[in-house]
C-alpha cells in the first residue's frame, strides 16, 4: 500500500499541534489571571476556616440538644448519646436549617442501626 | 491556516447562540447553589454540570450530542428515556428510607394523600393553559416533588419535555426551604404551630419487614402503573429491613444509586438544550411548577387541620407540609417553621410519616397517569 | 393554543385524587390493624433478644474451638486466634448448621486475607 | 365515578387470576424462607419479591410487564437472557473463592467430576419424560446445584423455562442441608462417617495464581461452551490471587457482584409470571430437579467410597457429597453430618475442594450441551 | 465414542491455529508483566487473561466468541465500541485527579501541550506508510500516552484495529521506565537535571471549584470533539472538589472504575485474536507507536529548554516528559531521574502539572480528529 | 408428550459424564504435577518475606524522607507527619521506581484529604 499523504492531511497533523497548542495556552493564560485573584482567595478562605473553628463549640451544643432528643424520642431513653460523630466537616460552608435537619437525620439513622 | 479556521467552524465559532450562552449560565448557576448554598448538591451539581455538556455550541454529525443516536451521551441517556434510572435510584431510597415514623402513627399517611391534591391541580391547570393530556400529566407530577417520579412519568408520556420538567422539579425541591415556611405561616395560628406531638410508639422488626410487601402488594394490585417506581422502593426497603440481606441493601444505597444519580443527573442536564429547553412551554411549566407546589404545601396543611377537627391527639398542622415529600427537605422545613415558635419541639420525627407517605403518593398518582395514557 | 380540558379530563383529575387517597387510606388502615399486633411482636422480639444475649458465651465457645480447629488446620500451627470478631449479630436467628458453617468459612478467610 | 371504576379494570378488579394469588403465596413463601429461615437470603429474598412483582394482576400494554418489549423490567431482564449477568457474578464468585483448598489435595477434584452425572442422568430423564433435548439439557443442569450456571443454560437454550429451572435450582440448593443428609447416612457406615483425613498441606502463592491461567485454558480448549462461564470465574480467580489487583478484586466480589445479584434475583422472579410458571413443565421440572439432586449427592458419595478402594490415605465419603457444588452449603451439611459422629473431626476444609471443583465441573457440562444445542 | 471425539472438533482439537497459540503466549507474557514486574497491572492483567479468552480455538456459531451479535462477550464489548467506558473511566480519573500542582505553576501547562507532537507527528508518518486517514488518525493518539483516550478514538475511527492500538498503548506505557530515561539524559546536561524548581504555591478551594468548567467550556468550545472525554474527567473533576458531592466523588474514583476497568481490560484483550491482530498492521503500529513515544518524550524535554531561554525562573527540563501522560508513571520516572543526580530533588511534584496537562492535551487532539473525521 | 430420547442424545448423556470427567481429571492430574514444583516455590516465598521483614526498616527510612518533603512542599510546614501508613504490603515485589512513585503520589493524597 502506499502513501496517504496529502496536503489536505499534512495541514490537518500541523493545524492539530497548533490548536492543541492553542487550547492548552489558553487555559495557562486563564488560570495564570485567575492566579491574581487567587491570593484573596486564600485569605478569605483562611478566615473561614478559623471562624469555623471559633464557633464549633456553640453549633455542637444545640445540635447536641437536638440529636439527643431525637434520640430519646426514638429510643424512649433506653440509650444515653455518648459520642458524637461528626458528619459534617465544620469548614463547610450550609444555611442552618440544612445542617439543623440533615444532623438529625444522620444522628436516628445512626441510632438505628445500633438497634437492628 | 485555513485549515485552523475551518476547524474552529466546528464549535463555538462557527455555531454561537445566545440560547447555549444563557443555557451556559443557568448551568453555572445550578452549580452555584448546589455548592455554595447546599440546595440539594448531590442533583444540582451534576445536572448543572450536564447544562453545560448539553449547551457547548457544535456542528451535529460528530457523534456527540445527547440526541445523536449512538454517541456516548445517547447511549447513557436511555437509562433516563427507557426508565430504569429512577428505578433503580427508588431501590437505592428504599434501602435507605425508614417507615418507623409512618408505621408507628398511621394516620399521618393521610396527609402524605392528601398533599398529592396538587399534581392533580396542575394536570388541570395545565390542560387549561393548552398542553395535551400526556404532556399536562408529565407537568402535573411536578407537583409531587419527587424527581425520579417526574423523569420517569416524563420519559414515557412527554420525552420532549423531560429537561424542563426536571429542571422545573429540582429547582422547587431545592426552593422548598423558600417556598414553604410562608404558606404554613399564612395557614396556621401560633397555637397550631406549638402543638406538641406525643412521641411515637417503637414498631416491631416483623412489622418493618411486613409492610413493603403488603403495601407493595395494595398498590401495585390497584394502580399497576407505579409498579416501575413502587416495585424498586420497596424491594430496597425488604432488603434494608429483611436483616439477612443488609450487603445488598448497603450496596444499593451506597455504589448503585451513586452511579445511577451520577448518570441520571449529567444525563438530565446534558437534555436541556437551548433550542429545546428555552421555549415559551418551558416558562409555562415553571410557572405550573410553583403553582402546584404551593397547592401542595397548602393542601397538606388545611388536612392536618381538617383532621384535628375529628381526632383527640391533635396533630401540628406544619407537618402536613412534609407531605409534598421532596424528602427529607421538607420534613426539615418542618422542624425549622415549628422550632422558630419552640426550640424544643422535635417535630421532624412525625414530619418524615406524611413526608415518605408523599413518596407513595406521588408514585401512585404517576400509576395513575400511566395506567391512563400507554395505552394510546 | 387553547384548553384541552375535557369533561374525561376534569373526571380524570378528580378520580386521580381519590385513587391516591384511596390507596394511602387502604394502607392507613391495614398498618393500623397490624399495629394491634404489633405489641406481641415487640413482646416476642424483646425476649428473643434476651436469649441470645444470654446464650451468646455458650454458642462463642462452641465456635471458638470450631474456628481454632479450622484455623489451624490452614495455618498449621504458624498463628494464633487472638480477637473474635464476631461476623453476625447474636440476635439474628438461624438453623445451627448456618451459622456454624458460615462462621468457620468466614473465619478460614479472615486468616488467609492475614496471610496474602 | 364510572372513571374510577374504569381505572381499577387495570388492576387486581379486572385482571384477577386464582393463578396470580398462587404465584403470590409462593412468593412470599420465598421471603419467608429467606428471612425466617435463613435459606441462601441473599436469592431467596430478591427472587421472592421479583415473583410479587411479576404476578400482580394487570392489563397488558402499559408497558411495564417483564415480557413487554421496553418496559424497565424488560430492559434489566436482558441481562438474564443475554447471559451476562450469570458470567458476572461468575466474576465476583471467582474473586471470592479460595481454590488452595483443592490445590492442596487434586484428587479430590475427581469427587466434584462424579457428582456431575446427576446432570446427564436428568438430561436422560427429562428426554424420556418428552421434552426436546434443548429444554432437557437446561433442565439437567439444575443437578448442577450452580444458580448462574442454570440460569446462563436456561437463558440461552430454553428462555421460556428460565422461571422455572431457576426457582427449583434455587430452591433445591435451599434445601441441601435438608435432602443431603439422609442420602449420605443411607451410602455409608458409622466407620466410614469417622475417618479423619489429614490436614491438607499449604499451597504457595505462586501455584495459586497459575490455577486460574492454566485451568481456563485446559477447560475452555476442550469444552469452549463453558467459557462464558469459567473464563469469568478464573479471571475473578485470578484477579483476586495476583496480589497486584486487589482493588479490582474487592470491587468484583462486593459492589460488582451485589448489584448484579439484585437485579438478577428481581429479574428471575418477575419472569414467573402464573400463566408461563403454572404449567405441567413445571412440575416435572420440580420432580426432575430433586431427582438430579438425589443421583448427585448419591453419585458423589459412592464414587469416594470407589477411591477409598485404591487408596491409602482414606478419602471421608461423606465428602463425595460435596461435589455437587451449591457452593457453600453442601461443604456446611458434610461438616455437619461428620460432626455428629466426631464433633473434633473438621470436615469442611476438605470438602471445599469438591465443592469448588464441583462449580467448574458443572460449568463444563453447561459447556458441553452449549456446543452441541447452540448450532441449531 | 465417536461422540466424545466429534465433540472435540468444536474446541482445540478440530480448530487448532498457531496464531492462537502465539496470542496465549502474548496474554501470558502480560500476565507476568503485570503481576511480577509490576508493570500498570490494573490493566495489563485483564488485558492479559482477555488475551486468553479471545484466542481459545473454536468453531464458531455457539455464541461465545466477542465478534458474534449477543454472545455474553460481544454484548459487554458494545460499552468499548460505543466509547462509553472510556467515558466513565475519564469520570473516575476526573474524580482522582489532583490539578492543583498544574493551577500552582499554569506555565507548566504548555509542556503538556509540546508533547503532543508525538500525536500528529505519528499521524503523518502512518499516513506515509499507507493507512488510510482515519485509521492513521487512530494510531497517532498513541502517542497520546493515554489508554482510555487511545481506546474512545480507535472505537470511533478504526474499530477494528483497536485491539492492535489498545495493545500497544499500553505496553508503552508500561514501558514508560524503560523507553524516557535514556532520551531525557540524552537531551539534557547534568546541570540542567540538576536545576532545583522552588515549591508551588497553594491553591485555593475556590480556584480548585472553578477551574474545571473553565476548562470543560474553553476546551469544548473550541474542540467540541473532545466532549465525550473531557466532559466527563472534568466532571468528575468537579465532583471531587466541590466538597459538596463527596460520595458520589468516591463511588467514582472506586466502584465504577473499578467495574468500567475490569470490562475493559478483559474486553480489549478478548478482542485480539490472532487473525485480527497477528498482521502486518499490528507490526507497523507497534513500531510507530514506539516512535512516538519517543518523540512525544523529545518534543516535551525540548520544548522546556526552549521555555528556559525566556523564563527567569529555570524549569527542570526533565519534567518536559512528563507532559507524554501516562499519568502517573512519566511522572514518577521524572523523579526518578532526577534523583539519580540529586536524591533530594522532589521533582513529582512539578512533573504532575505538564503530567494531567498531557491529558488534556490527547484528549483535545482526539477531539481534533474526531471532528474531521466523523462526518465522512 | 412422548419420549424424545434417541440413540444419539443416548450417547451424548454418556459422551457428557466422560467429558466432564476428563476434563477435571486433567486438571487434576496437572494440578498434581505442579505440586511437585509446590515445595520450592513455597521455600522460596517463605525467604522473600523473611527478606522483606529484615529489609524492612531500611525501606522505610528512604520512603519516609520522600513522604515528609513530598508533604513539606505541599502544606508549607504547616503539618508534621506523624504516622505513615503502609499502603503496599512489605511482600510485594516491585521496582524501585515504582514503590517510590507511588508512595509520594499516595501519601500527597492522603495529605490532601486532610485538609479538603
Ligand atoms: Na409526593
Ligand atoms: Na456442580
Ligand atoms: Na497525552
Amino acid at each position: 500500500m502506499g502513501s496517504n499523504i496529502t496536503p489536505e492531511m499534512g495541514s490537518l497533523a500541523i493545524a492539530g499541534v497548533l490548536i492543541v497548542f492553542g487550547v492548552l495556552a489558553l487555559i495557562s493564560l486563564v488560570v495564570a489571571l485567575l492566579k491574581k485573584l487567587d491570593g484573596r482567595w486564600q485569605d478569605h478562605e483562611r478566615r473561614v476556616d478559623e471562624a469555623a473553628m471559633t464557633k464549633e463549640p456553640t453549633i455542637d451544643n444545640t445540635t447536641l440538644v437536638l440529636i439527643s432528643a431525637a434520640a430519646a424520642t426514638v429510643v424512649q431513653g433506653r440509650f444515653r448519646v455518648r459520642r458524637i460523630h461528626r458528619l459534617l466537616s465544620p469548614k463547610r460552608k450550609r444555611t442552618p436549617w440544612s445542617a439543623q435537619g440533615r444532623l438529625i437525620l444522620q444522628g436516628s439513622h445512626t441510632v438505628r442501626r445500633k438497634r437492628s | 491556516m485555513d485549515v485552523v479556521w475551518d476547524f474552529l467552524q466546528v464549535g463555538l465559532v462557527g455555531n454561537f447562540s445566545w440560547g447555549n450562552m444563557a443555557m451556559l449560565a443557568i448551568g453555572c448557576v445550578f452549580i452555584y447553589l448546589g455548592i455554595a448554598r447546599d440546595y440539594e448538591p448531590l442533583l444540582l451539581v451534576p445536572i448543572g454540570f450536564g447544562v453545560l455538556v448539553g449547551n457547548i455550541p457544535l456542528s451535529s454529525g460528530m457523534n456527540i450530542g445527547i440526541y445523536e443516536e449512538g454517541s456516548v451521551l445517547n447511549v447513557l441517556y436511555s437509562g433516563v428515556t427507557q426508565g430504569w434510572y429512577p428505578s433503580l435510584i427508588f431501590l437505592g431510597i428504599g434501602a435507605m428510607t425508614d417507615f418507623s415514623a409512618m408505621l408507628a402513627n398511621p394516620r399521618l399517611i393521610l396527609l402524605g394523600a392528601a398533599a398529592q391534591a396538587g399534581i392533580f391541580l396542575t394536570f388541570a391547570g395545565s390542560l387549561l393553559l393548552g398542553f395535551p393530556p400526556q404532556e399536562a400529566a408529565a407537568i402535573g407530577i411536578i407537583g409531587g416533588a419527587d424527581g425520579p417520579t417526574a423523569i420517569f412519568l416524563a420519559g414515557q408520556l412527554a420525552p420532549h419535555l423531560l429537561g424542563a420538567i426536571a429542571v422545573a422539579a429540582y429547582s422547587y425541591m431545592a426552593l422548598v426551604p423558600v417556598i414553604q415556611p410562608p404558606i404554613i405561616r399564612l395557614l396556621t395560628t401560633r397555637e397550631e404551630r406549638l402543638i406538641r406531638m406525643k412521641p411515637s410508639p417503637p414498631v416491631s422488626k416483623r412489622l418493618r419487614i411486613i409492610f413493603p410487601i403488603l403495601a407493595f402488594v395494595l398498590c401495585a394490585s390497584i394502580a399497576p402503573g407505579a409498579i416501575s417506581l413502587l416495585g424498586f422502593l420497596f424491594f430496597g426497603n425488604l432488603l434494608k429491613e429483611s436483616g439477612v440481606t443488609e450487603r445488598l441493601a448497603k450496596t444499593a444505597r451506597n455504589s448503585m444509586i451513586d452511579i445511577v444519580t451520577i448518570l441520571l443527573g449529567l444525563c438530565v442536564g446534558a437534555s436541556t438544550d437551548a433550542s429545546r429547553f428555552l421555549t415559551p412551554a418551558s416558562i409555562k411549566i415553571a410557572l405550573l411548577g410553583a403553582a402546584s407546589f404551593c397547592v401542595a404545601t397548602a393542601a397538606g396543611v388545611l388536612f392536618a387541620k381538617l383532621m384535628n377537627v375529628f381526632v383527640k391527639d391533635k396533630i401540628n398542622p406544619i407537618i402536613g407540609a412534609a407531605g409534598v415529600s421532596a424528602v427529607p427537605d421538607s420534613a426539615r422545613v418542618c422542624q425549622m417553621v415549628g422550632a422558630q415558635e419552640d426550640p424544643q419541639n422535635f417535630l421532624i420525627m412525625h414530619a418524615m410519616a406524611p413526608n415518605v407517605a408523599g413518596v407513595i403518593g406521588s408514585a401512585v398518582a404517576a400509576g395513575v397517569f400511566l395506567s391512563r395514557f400507554m395505552f394510546n
